[in-house]
Protein backbone atom coordinates (compact mmCIF):
# COMPACT_ATOMS: atom_id res chain seq x y z
CA UNK A 1 0.00 0.00 0.00
CA UNK A 2 1.02 3.15 -1.10
CA UNK A 3 -0.01 6.47 0.16
CA UNK A 4 1.56 10.01 -1.21
CA UNK A 5 0.13 13.12 -0.36
CA UNK A 6 1.63 16.82 -0.71
CA UNK A 7 -0.96 19.69 0.71
CA UNK A 8 -1.03 22.80 2.81
CA UNK A 9 -2.80 21.20 5.83
CA UNK A 10 -1.02 19.90 8.92
CA UNK A 11 0.62 16.85 8.75
CA UNK A 12 -1.46 13.87 11.36
CA UNK A 13 1.41 11.80 12.19
CA UNK A 14 -1.17 9.76 14.36
CA UNK A 15 -3.30 8.84 11.94
CA UNK A 16 -0.58 8.27 9.36
CA UNK A 17 1.32 5.95 11.55
CA UNK A 18 -2.35 4.14 12.49
CA UNK A 19 -2.67 3.84 8.62
CA UNK A 20 0.63 1.88 8.57
CA UNK A 21 0.29 -0.75 11.19
CA UNK A 22 -0.10 -3.23 8.61
CA UNK A 23 2.44 -5.57 9.75
CA UNK A 24 5.38 -6.54 12.69
CA UNK A 25 7.55 -3.49 11.62
CA UNK A 26 6.59 0.30 11.02
CA UNK A 27 9.54 3.29 10.79
CA UNK A 28 8.67 6.70 10.78
CA UNK A 29 10.25 9.94 10.17
CA UNK A 30 9.29 13.48 10.81
CA UNK A 31 11.44 16.65 9.73
CA UNK A 32 10.21 19.96 11.41
CA UNK A 33 10.45 23.31 10.60
CA UNK A 34 14.05 24.34 12.48
CA UNK A 35 13.91 27.73 14.38
CA UNK A 36 17.67 28.19 14.40
CA UNK A 37 19.46 30.86 12.48
CA UNK A 38 16.58 33.14 13.21
CA UNK A 39 14.11 31.56 10.83
CA UNK A 40 10.34 33.34 10.99
CA UNK A 41 8.72 31.27 8.40
CA UNK A 42 9.22 28.82 6.06
CA UNK A 43 7.54 28.70 2.74
CA UNK A 44 7.34 25.30 0.38
CA UNK A 45 7.17 25.64 -3.42
CA UNK A 46 6.77 22.40 -5.58
CA UNK A 47 5.92 21.61 -9.03
CA UNK A 48 2.08 20.21 -8.94
CA UNK A 49 1.96 16.74 -10.70
CA UNK A 50 5.10 16.30 -10.96
CA UNK A 51 6.27 16.53 -7.21
CA UNK A 52 3.53 13.64 -6.46
CA UNK A 53 4.39 11.39 -9.46
CA UNK A 54 7.79 11.78 -7.97
CA UNK A 55 7.30 10.37 -4.58
CA UNK A 56 5.10 8.03 -6.03
CA UNK A 57 8.26 6.62 -7.82
CA UNK A 58 10.73 6.91 -4.66
CA UNK A 59 7.93 4.92 -2.43
CA UNK A 60 6.83 2.60 -5.19
CA UNK A 61 11.16 1.93 -5.56
CA UNK A 62 11.58 1.35 -1.69
CA UNK A 63 8.47 -1.10 -1.78
CA UNK A 64 10.00 -3.19 -4.26
CA UNK A 65 13.37 -3.26 -3.21
CA UNK A 66 12.84 -4.23 0.89
CA UNK A 67 9.32 -5.70 0.27
CA UNK A 68 7.31 -3.24 2.15
CA UNK A 69 3.81 -4.09 3.02
CA UNK A 70 3.29 -0.13 3.38
CA UNK A 71 4.91 3.12 2.34
CA UNK A 72 3.88 6.64 2.97
CA UNK A 73 5.31 10.00 1.84
CA UNK A 74 3.49 13.33 3.23
CA UNK A 75 5.07 16.37 2.34
CA UNK A 76 3.35 19.71 3.15
CA UNK A 77 3.84 22.83 0.94
CA UNK A 78 2.83 26.49 1.35
CA UNK A 79 3.65 28.44 4.58
CA UNK A 80 4.60 27.03 7.69
CA UNK A 81 6.12 28.26 11.13
CA UNK A 82 9.28 26.91 13.10
CA UNK A 83 8.58 23.42 14.84
CA UNK A 84 5.72 22.79 12.72
CA UNK A 85 5.61 19.31 10.84
CA UNK A 86 7.07 20.11 6.92
CA UNK A 87 7.45 15.89 5.86
CA UNK A 88 6.67 12.24 7.44
CA UNK A 89 7.82 9.63 5.71
CA UNK A 90 6.53 6.46 7.38
CA UNK A 91 7.44 2.46 6.41
CA UNK A 92 5.67 -1.37 7.31
CA UNK A 93 7.43 -4.47 6.83
CA UNK A 94 7.34 -7.92 8.68
CA UNK A 95 11.11 -7.24 10.18
CA UNK A 96 12.55 -4.14 11.30
CA UNK A 97 16.00 -3.85 9.57
CA UNK A 98 13.95 -3.69 6.08
CA UNK A 99 11.17 -0.94 7.56
CA UNK A 100 14.03 1.19 9.59
CA UNK A 101 15.99 1.35 6.19
CA UNK A 102 13.37 1.85 3.39
CA UNK A 103 12.36 5.03 5.44
CA UNK A 104 16.21 6.10 5.74
CA UNK A 105 15.95 5.48 2.02
CA UNK A 106 12.73 7.33 1.51
CA UNK A 107 14.39 10.38 3.33
CA UNK A 108 17.62 10.45 1.76
CA UNK A 109 16.08 10.68 -2.08
CA UNK A 110 13.48 12.59 -0.92
CA UNK A 111 15.59 15.21 -0.28
CA UNK A 112 17.61 15.11 -3.90
CA UNK A 113 14.83 13.48 -6.25
CA UNK A 114 11.33 15.30 -5.48
CA UNK A 115 11.04 19.01 -6.85
CA UNK A 116 10.47 21.03 -3.89
CA UNK A 117 12.05 24.28 -3.03
CA UNK A 118 12.28 26.37 0.57
CA UNK A 119 12.04 29.61 0.81
CA UNK A 120 13.59 31.22 4.61
CA UNK A 121 12.19 34.06 5.82
CA UNK A 122 15.14 35.35 8.13
CA UNK A 123 14.96 38.92 10.25
CA UNK A 124 12.50 40.10 7.62
CA UNK A 125 14.38 39.01 4.39
CA UNK A 126 13.30 36.11 2.20
CA UNK A 127 15.80 33.82 0.89
CA UNK A 128 15.79 30.43 -1.01
CA UNK A 129 17.67 27.95 0.36
CA UNK A 130 20.70 26.38 -1.39
CA UNK A 131 21.11 22.74 -1.83
CA UNK A 132 23.06 21.29 0.72
CA UNK A 133 26.02 19.34 -0.58
CA UNK A 134 25.29 16.56 1.63
CA UNK A 135 22.02 15.63 0.82
CA UNK A 136 23.06 14.49 -2.29
CA UNK A 137 25.92 12.00 -0.63
CA UNK A 138 23.31 10.92 1.51
CA UNK A 139 21.25 10.29 -1.36
CA UNK A 140 23.99 8.45 -3.62
CA UNK A 141 24.94 5.72 -0.71
CA UNK A 142 21.76 3.90 -1.99
CA UNK A 143 23.12 3.21 -5.33
CA UNK B 1 6.35 24.47 -25.52
CA UNK B 2 5.08 25.20 -22.32
CA UNK B 3 7.77 26.53 -20.21
CA UNK B 4 7.64 26.28 -16.19
CA UNK B 5 9.79 28.23 -13.73
CA UNK B 6 10.09 27.71 -9.73
CA UNK B 7 11.77 29.45 -7.04
CA UNK B 8 14.08 32.27 -7.21
CA UNK B 9 13.71 31.19 -11.44
CA UNK B 10 10.59 32.22 -11.43
CA UNK B 11 11.06 35.17 -9.02
CA UNK B 12 13.61 36.72 -11.57
CA UNK B 13 11.53 36.06 -14.76
CA UNK B 14 8.32 37.72 -13.15
CA UNK B 15 5.94 34.54 -14.31
CA UNK B 16 5.64 30.84 -13.25
CA UNK B 17 4.94 30.05 -17.39
CA UNK B 18 4.92 30.64 -20.80
CA UNK B 19 5.08 29.58 -23.58
CA UNK B 20 7.43 29.64 -26.69
CA UNK B 21 8.41 28.47 -29.91
CA UNK B 22 12.23 28.20 -30.15
CA UNK B 23 13.92 28.34 -33.49
CA UNK B 24 14.99 24.41 -34.96
CA UNK B 25 18.97 25.28 -33.93
CA UNK B 26 17.50 25.06 -30.47
CA UNK B 27 17.52 21.29 -29.66
CA UNK B 28 19.07 20.78 -26.08
CA UNK B 29 17.63 22.21 -22.73
CA UNK B 30 21.14 24.00 -22.64
CA UNK B 31 20.86 26.01 -25.74
CA UNK B 32 16.89 26.38 -24.72
CA UNK B 33 18.35 28.34 -21.62
CA UNK B 34 20.92 30.15 -23.40
CA UNK B 35 18.02 31.13 -26.06
CA UNK B 36 15.72 32.40 -23.25
CA UNK B 37 18.59 34.17 -21.56
CA UNK B 38 19.17 36.33 -24.71
CA UNK B 39 14.74 36.83 -24.35
CA UNK B 40 14.46 39.71 -22.12
CA UNK B 41 16.16 41.38 -19.08
CA UNK B 42 14.42 39.64 -16.94
CA UNK B 43 15.14 36.45 -18.36
CA UNK B 44 19.09 37.53 -18.78
CA UNK B 45 18.80 36.95 -14.99
CA UNK B 46 16.98 34.06 -14.18
CA UNK B 47 19.40 31.96 -17.32
CA UNK B 48 22.37 33.67 -17.05
CA UNK B 49 23.65 30.94 -14.35
CA UNK B 50 23.36 27.59 -16.73
CA UNK B 51 25.15 25.97 -13.57
CA UNK B 52 22.80 27.11 -11.09
CA UNK B 53 19.81 25.49 -12.95
CA UNK B 54 18.20 22.04 -13.72
CA UNK B 55 15.28 20.87 -15.53
CA UNK B 56 12.44 18.15 -16.01
CA UNK B 57 11.39 17.72 -19.43
CA UNK B 58 7.54 16.45 -19.70
CA UNK B 59 8.05 15.83 -15.66
CA UNK B 60 10.90 13.75 -15.62
CA UNK B 61 14.29 15.62 -14.09
CA UNK B 62 16.88 15.24 -17.28
CA UNK B 63 20.54 16.80 -17.51
CA UNK B 64 21.21 19.92 -19.01
CA UNK B 65 22.35 18.14 -22.32
CA UNK B 66 19.15 16.03 -22.87
CA UNK B 67 16.69 16.58 -26.14
CA UNK B 68 13.76 18.88 -26.16
CA UNK B 69 12.58 17.40 -29.22
CA UNK B 70 9.01 16.55 -29.44
CA UNK B 71 8.54 18.02 -25.86
CA UNK B 72 5.11 19.74 -24.48
CA UNK B 73 6.18 21.08 -20.96
CA UNK B 74 9.90 21.99 -19.84
CA UNK B 75 10.34 23.26 -16.33
CA UNK B 76 13.54 25.05 -15.52
CA UNK B 77 14.85 25.95 -11.92
CA UNK B 78 17.17 25.39 -8.90
CA UNK B 79 18.14 22.35 -7.45
CA UNK B 80 15.36 20.92 -4.97
CA UNK B 81 15.32 21.50 -1.26
CA UNK B 82 12.39 19.55 0.16
CA UNK B 83 12.64 17.56 3.16
CA UNK C 1 15.15 14.20 27.64
CA UNK C 2 14.83 10.58 28.58
CA UNK C 3 11.54 8.98 29.09
CA UNK C 4 11.05 5.12 29.55
CA UNK C 5 7.94 3.59 30.45
CA UNK C 6 7.10 -0.49 30.85
CA UNK C 7 3.78 -0.96 31.42
CA UNK C 8 0.56 -3.10 31.19
CA UNK C 9 -1.09 0.18 29.55
CA UNK C 10 -1.46 -0.11 25.15
CA UNK C 11 1.26 2.37 23.64
CA UNK C 12 0.21 5.29 22.63
CA UNK C 13 2.17 6.67 19.61
CA UNK C 14 0.79 9.52 19.26
CA UNK C 15 1.34 11.23 22.26
CA UNK C 16 5.16 9.68 22.21
CA UNK C 17 5.79 11.01 19.34
CA UNK C 18 4.23 14.59 20.36
CA UNK C 19 6.46 14.68 22.92
CA UNK C 20 9.78 13.58 21.24
CA UNK C 21 9.21 16.78 18.91
CA UNK C 22 12.07 19.02 20.24
CA UNK C 23 14.16 19.57 16.59
CA UNK C 24 14.07 19.42 13.63
CA UNK C 25 14.33 15.40 12.88
CA UNK C 26 12.38 12.59 14.68
CA UNK C 27 12.51 8.87 14.01
CA UNK C 28 10.71 6.24 15.58
CA UNK C 29 10.13 2.45 15.50
CA UNK C 30 7.19 0.70 16.59
CA UNK C 31 6.87 -3.37 16.84
CA UNK C 32 3.77 -4.85 16.23
CA UNK C 33 3.04 -8.42 17.50
CA UNK C 34 2.73 -10.55 14.42
CA UNK C 35 0.13 -12.84 13.61
CA UNK C 36 2.11 -15.43 11.04
CA UNK C 37 2.79 -18.95 12.47
CA UNK C 38 -1.01 -18.68 14.11
CA UNK C 39 -0.02 -16.95 17.07
CA UNK C 40 -3.09 -16.16 19.00
CA UNK C 41 -1.27 -14.51 21.86
CA UNK C 42 1.87 -13.40 23.58
CA UNK C 43 2.87 -12.59 27.12
CA UNK C 44 5.76 -10.48 27.86
CA UNK C 45 7.77 -10.68 31.32
CA UNK C 46 10.56 -8.81 32.57
CA UNK C 47 12.15 -8.26 35.59
CA UNK C 48 11.11 -4.97 37.72
CA UNK C 49 13.59 -2.38 38.47
CA UNK C 50 16.36 -3.73 36.19
CA UNK C 51 14.41 -4.07 32.94
CA UNK C 52 13.49 -0.46 33.39
CA UNK C 53 17.48 0.45 34.97
CA UNK C 54 18.52 -1.04 31.51
CA UNK C 55 16.07 0.72 29.14
CA UNK C 56 17.30 3.88 31.03
CA UNK C 57 21.41 3.23 30.43
CA UNK C 58 20.62 2.30 26.48
CA UNK C 59 18.83 5.78 26.21
CA UNK C 60 21.53 7.57 28.17
CA UNK C 61 23.89 6.21 25.70
CA UNK C 62 22.28 6.76 23.00
CA UNK C 63 21.62 10.14 23.56
CA UNK C 64 25.34 11.04 24.15
CA UNK C 65 26.34 8.99 21.02
CA UNK C 66 24.54 10.97 18.61
CA UNK C 67 23.56 14.16 20.95
CA UNK C 68 19.84 13.35 21.11
CA UNK C 69 17.47 16.35 22.14
CA UNK C 70 15.17 13.51 22.90
CA UNK C 71 15.04 9.34 23.34
CA UNK C 72 11.87 7.86 24.45
CA UNK C 73 11.57 3.65 25.02
CA UNK C 74 8.12 2.14 25.46
CA UNK C 75 7.83 -1.31 25.82
CA UNK C 76 4.60 -3.01 26.83
CA UNK C 77 4.27 -6.08 29.44
CA UNK C 78 2.19 -8.85 29.75
CA UNK C 79 -0.75 -10.44 27.13
CA UNK C 80 -1.82 -9.07 24.63
CA UNK C 81 -2.71 -9.68 20.71
CA UNK C 82 -1.51 -9.89 17.96
CA UNK C 83 -1.22 -6.25 15.95
CA UNK C 84 -1.05 -4.63 19.14
CA UNK C 85 2.13 -2.85 19.47
CA UNK C 86 4.42 -3.79 22.40
CA UNK C 87 7.69 -1.73 21.65
CA UNK C 88 8.08 1.94 20.92
CA UNK C 89 11.22 3.97 20.62
CA UNK C 90 11.93 7.75 19.18
CA UNK C 91 14.36 9.92 18.81
CA UNK C 92 15.15 13.67 18.53
CA UNK C 93 17.86 15.22 17.20
CA UNK C 94 19.17 18.35 14.75
CA UNK C 95 19.58 16.13 11.88
CA UNK C 96 18.08 13.31 10.62
CA UNK C 97 21.17 11.33 10.75
CA UNK C 98 21.33 10.99 14.30
CA UNK C 99 17.73 10.29 14.70
CA UNK C 100 17.29 7.40 12.48
CA UNK C 101 20.84 5.48 13.42
CA UNK C 102 19.59 6.68 17.34
CA UNK C 103 16.40 4.61 16.48
CA UNK C 104 18.01 1.73 14.63
CA UNK C 105 20.35 1.75 17.34
CA UNK C 106 18.48 1.67 20.08
CA UNK C 107 15.68 -0.98 19.11
CA UNK C 108 18.72 -3.36 18.35
CA UNK C 109 20.29 -3.29 21.40
CA UNK C 110 17.10 -3.31 23.40
CA UNK C 111 16.38 -7.09 21.96
CA UNK C 112 20.00 -8.07 23.45
CA UNK C 113 20.24 -5.59 26.38
CA UNK C 114 17.45 -5.58 28.27
CA UNK C 115 15.38 -8.49 30.17
CA UNK C 116 12.26 -9.37 28.30
CA UNK C 117 10.74 -12.86 27.54
CA UNK C 118 7.91 -13.42 25.38
CA UNK C 119 5.57 -16.38 25.37
CA UNK C 120 3.24 -17.43 22.83
CA UNK C 121 0.09 -19.09 22.79
CA UNK C 122 0.39 -21.37 19.10
CA UNK C 123 -2.81 -23.47 18.79
CA UNK C 124 -3.66 -23.58 22.05
CA UNK C 125 0.16 -24.32 23.11
CA UNK C 126 2.44 -21.73 25.38
CA UNK C 127 6.06 -21.82 24.52
CA UNK C 128 8.75 -19.70 25.08
CA UNK C 129 10.29 -17.76 22.43
CA UNK C 130 13.90 -18.34 21.39
CA UNK C 131 16.27 -15.68 21.28
CA UNK C 132 17.27 -15.05 17.44
CA UNK C 133 20.78 -15.36 16.29
CA UNK C 134 20.71 -12.30 13.81
CA UNK C 135 19.69 -9.79 16.90
CA UNK C 136 23.01 -10.67 18.32
CA UNK C 137 24.25 -9.08 15.10
CA UNK C 138 22.58 -6.60 14.49
CA UNK C 139 23.58 -5.28 18.22
CA UNK C 140 27.13 -6.05 17.50
CA UNK C 141 27.47 -4.05 14.75
CA UNK C 142 27.29 -0.86 16.86
CA UNK C 143 30.17 -1.31 18.94
CA UNK D 1 21.07 -14.21 49.37
CA UNK D 2 17.92 -13.48 47.36
CA UNK D 3 17.34 -15.84 43.62
CA UNK D 4 15.02 -14.60 40.85
CA UNK D 5 13.87 -16.84 38.04
CA UNK D 6 12.67 -15.59 34.99
CA UNK D 7 10.49 -17.17 32.40
CA UNK D 8 10.80 -20.92 31.98
CA UNK D 9 13.34 -20.96 34.57
CA UNK D 10 10.56 -19.76 37.09
CA UNK D 11 8.49 -21.91 35.53
CA UNK D 12 10.41 -25.35 35.99
CA UNK D 13 11.48 -23.73 39.34
CA UNK D 14 7.92 -23.61 40.40
CA UNK D 15 8.57 -20.28 42.00
CA UNK D 16 9.35 -16.28 41.31
CA UNK D 17 12.10 -16.01 44.08
CA UNK D 18 14.09 -18.01 47.02
CA UNK D 19 16.19 -17.53 50.12
CA UNK D 20 19.32 -19.14 49.65
CA UNK D 21 22.70 -19.56 51.20
CA UNK D 22 24.98 -21.23 49.19
CA UNK D 23 28.15 -22.62 50.92
CA UNK D 24 31.26 -21.03 51.24
CA UNK D 25 32.72 -23.13 48.34
CA UNK D 26 30.20 -21.69 45.78
CA UNK D 27 31.88 -18.18 44.78
CA UNK D 28 30.29 -17.78 40.95
CA UNK D 29 27.07 -17.85 38.83
CA UNK D 30 28.22 -21.35 37.58
CA UNK D 31 28.81 -22.72 40.59
CA UNK D 32 25.63 -21.62 42.26
CA UNK D 33 23.44 -22.90 39.01
CA UNK D 34 25.33 -26.09 39.50
CA UNK D 35 24.60 -26.10 43.55
CA UNK D 36 20.94 -25.29 42.47
CA UNK D 37 20.69 -28.13 39.90
CA UNK D 38 20.85 -30.75 42.97
CA UNK D 39 18.97 -28.86 45.15
CA UNK D 40 15.85 -30.75 43.81
CA UNK D 41 14.29 -32.65 40.98
CA UNK D 42 12.81 -29.51 39.67
CA UNK D 43 15.51 -27.53 39.97
CA UNK D 44 17.61 -29.87 38.11
CA UNK D 45 14.87 -29.58 35.52
CA UNK D 46 15.22 -25.43 35.28
CA UNK D 47 19.45 -25.59 35.69
CA UNK D 48 20.57 -29.28 34.36
CA UNK D 49 21.78 -27.09 31.29
CA UNK D 50 23.86 -24.18 32.22
CA UNK D 51 24.64 -23.30 28.47
CA UNK D 52 21.00 -22.41 28.13
CA UNK D 53 20.88 -19.93 31.29
CA UNK D 54 21.97 -16.12 31.52
CA UNK D 55 22.45 -14.19 34.50
CA UNK D 56 22.57 -10.89 36.53
CA UNK D 57 24.07 -9.85 40.07
CA UNK D 58 22.67 -7.09 42.15
CA UNK D 59 20.65 -6.36 38.55
CA UNK D 60 23.60 -6.09 36.20
CA UNK D 61 23.72 -8.57 33.36
CA UNK D 62 26.75 -10.52 33.78
CA UNK D 63 28.84 -13.79 32.72
CA UNK D 64 28.49 -16.74 34.46
CA UNK D 65 32.12 -17.07 35.41
CA UNK D 66 31.04 -13.84 37.96
CA UNK D 67 31.89 -13.67 41.38
CA UNK D 68 28.25 -13.62 43.66
CA UNK D 69 30.83 -12.53 46.73
CA UNK D 70 28.56 -9.79 48.40
CA UNK D 71 25.97 -10.13 45.89
CA UNK D 72 22.01 -9.58 47.65
CA UNK D 73 20.12 -10.43 44.77
CA UNK D 74 21.11 -12.94 41.59
CA UNK D 75 18.79 -13.33 39.00
CA UNK D 76 18.64 -16.53 36.44
CA UNK D 77 16.92 -16.49 33.17
CA UNK D 78 16.94 -17.65 29.62
CA UNK D 79 18.20 -15.45 27.05
CA UNK D 80 16.39 -11.96 26.44
CA UNK D 81 13.75 -12.21 23.67
CA UNK D 82 12.05 -8.86 23.92
CA UNK D 83 11.54 -6.12 21.42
Amino acid sequence: MIRVTVSTAAIEVAAELAALERDGAVASFTGLVRGDDGVATLELEHYPGATEAALERLAAAASARWSLSAATIVHRVGAMAPGERIVFVGTCAPHRGAALEACAYLIDRLKTDAPFWKRETVNGAARWVEARHGDGEAAARWE
Amino acid sequence: MRLLYFAWVRERVGIGEEEVTPPSSVTTVAELVAWLAAASERHATAFGEPARLRAAVDQAFVPMDASIAGAREVAIFPPVTGG
